[in-house]
């Protein structure tokens, strides 16, 4: 599996940012020519995780946020969306679909749309350092390019 | 995010349109419970047709309006969905609590 | 004149990366609210500064491109665009409209249009170390904001 | 950037849609120069209807097109030319060699 392209980019946590961040990895991924479905998966999953560095990693004030999209000749895409936030004590418990500490402006579901709109779904956190979320997608082949 | 609304026999309509993310979702809140105050509907409709993309800070948004709803003992539901709001509200088993009618046509 | 935000990206001198790279900074640049046309200068001017990267830069490898946006307060922004590559050797004659050392593949007009689509442009090189272009735009403001 | 053409009485008509960068220059050159050898055309006619973004590649892309309907004898015009092509255009004082005729629709 060789690596086809890999961008990065970085920015502060201002909400008016998670657009910009899904759009641009959108805009990298339509190099593997996913159809509009694939597409919407990855823009959702990577407004999750950008939206919890905003939310939750960086609480009360800016900190910087990275997101890499790294594409792979088998025709998938790795994202990593990285903060050197808060962290998250323990990991299962803030996977487990509905838990947040969010209060009711949260659904609690980030995480569990995450998994279910990527084949594969890594996270790692040390507290008061930040945390790591890996997500990976395969595009499937399609019969007729455009 | 531009948000709209209407309001006749009874039945409140909001009507969402562009992206519904966490950055817009404070301004849906408030756009949404200030008409609901306002009318005092028996009826609340989120109509999603112009709505091209959702993640689940959406899904706050429609739980937060449904108990609303319920204080001021009226009903919602949500329509004319696309298909990437759908797929996301569909991951969020929400049809449980709300009522879900999709748009069939494509995106 | 405060700053209102700032994004940075970064990304492999591939072709195929030159639509990333303007659409990303229009997204970036959206968020003052510009004219289609505004959005469509700052577009043209992101695409010259990094098709130069890739062309002239580096012509026979693989090199980094670095592009930040920054939005100031005064609804003006900023685009740094950045290679480490073969650098320019003269400024003022690479600036000169029609002047290309890129044969008939190139026209000679890409800095004469980031002059003119902008409202400055500074240009930075050092031979065999890079080139550091910066541009600047100011937004107008706008009677009746969507 | 996708690609078409049509022959008809002495003129190629080339279609261009999408956006004419760098990236896709090579492929556009090629595709133009193929389509004046086969037909050898007195008139070729850029339409520019459905580009939605160019760069400075696309000039050089038109004085190549440029010159190989002269090598040929033809004359060449660029046609339907939405807002920001034409901005490069004018920029780059193109209208010198070829003639443009801009659309006027919004865009
Ligand atoms: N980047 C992060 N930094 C710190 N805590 C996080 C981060 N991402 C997630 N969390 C924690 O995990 C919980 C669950 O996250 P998630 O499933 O996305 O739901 P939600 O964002 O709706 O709370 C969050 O409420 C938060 O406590
Ligand atoms: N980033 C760069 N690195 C090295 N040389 C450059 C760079 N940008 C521009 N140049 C030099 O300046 C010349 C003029 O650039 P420009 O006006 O953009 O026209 P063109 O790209 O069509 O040649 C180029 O032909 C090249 O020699």
């Amino acid at each position: 599996m060789t690596e086809i392209n890999n961008v990065r980019i970085e920015f502060l946590s201002r909400s008016s940012n998670e657009s910009f961040a899904r759009t641009a990895v959108a805009c990298i991924a339509a190099q593997l020519d996913p159809t509009l479905e694939e597409l919407g998966d990855i823009k959702t999953a990577v407004s999750e995780a950008v939206t919890n560095c905003i939310v939750h990693a960086y609480p009360e004030s800016l900190g910087k946020i990275m997101v890499r999209a790294r594409l792979f000749d088998d025709n998938s895409i790795e994202v990593t969306v990285r903060d050197w936030g808060c962290g998250i004590p323990d990991i299962d418990k803030a996977r487990t679909p509905m838990y947040s500490t969010g209060g009711d402006d949260r659904s609690g579901m980030g995480f569990t749309i995450m998994e279910s709109f990527m084949d594969k779904l890594q996270v790692r956190s040390k507290e008061g350092r930040g945390t790591t979320v890996i997500m990976r997608r395969k595009i499937s082949p399609r019969v007729s390019k455009k | 995010m531009t948000l709209g609304a209407s309001y006749e026999g009874g039945i409140l309509r909001v009507f969402l349109s562009g992206e519904l993310d966490h950055h817009a979702a404070k301004k849906t809140v408030d756009f949404i419970e200030k008409k609901i105050d306002a009318h005092l509907p028996r009826e609340m409709v989120l109509d999603m047709k112009d709505l091209s993309f959702m993640d689940s800070s959406g899904i706050a948004v429609i739980l937060k309006s449904y108990r609303r709803m319920k204080e001021v003992g009226g009903v919602m539901q949500v329509e004319n969905v696309n298909k990437q709001p759908l797929r996301v509200l569909l991951a969020s088993n929400v049809e449980r609590v709300v009522k879900i009618i999709a748009e069939t046509k494509e995106a």
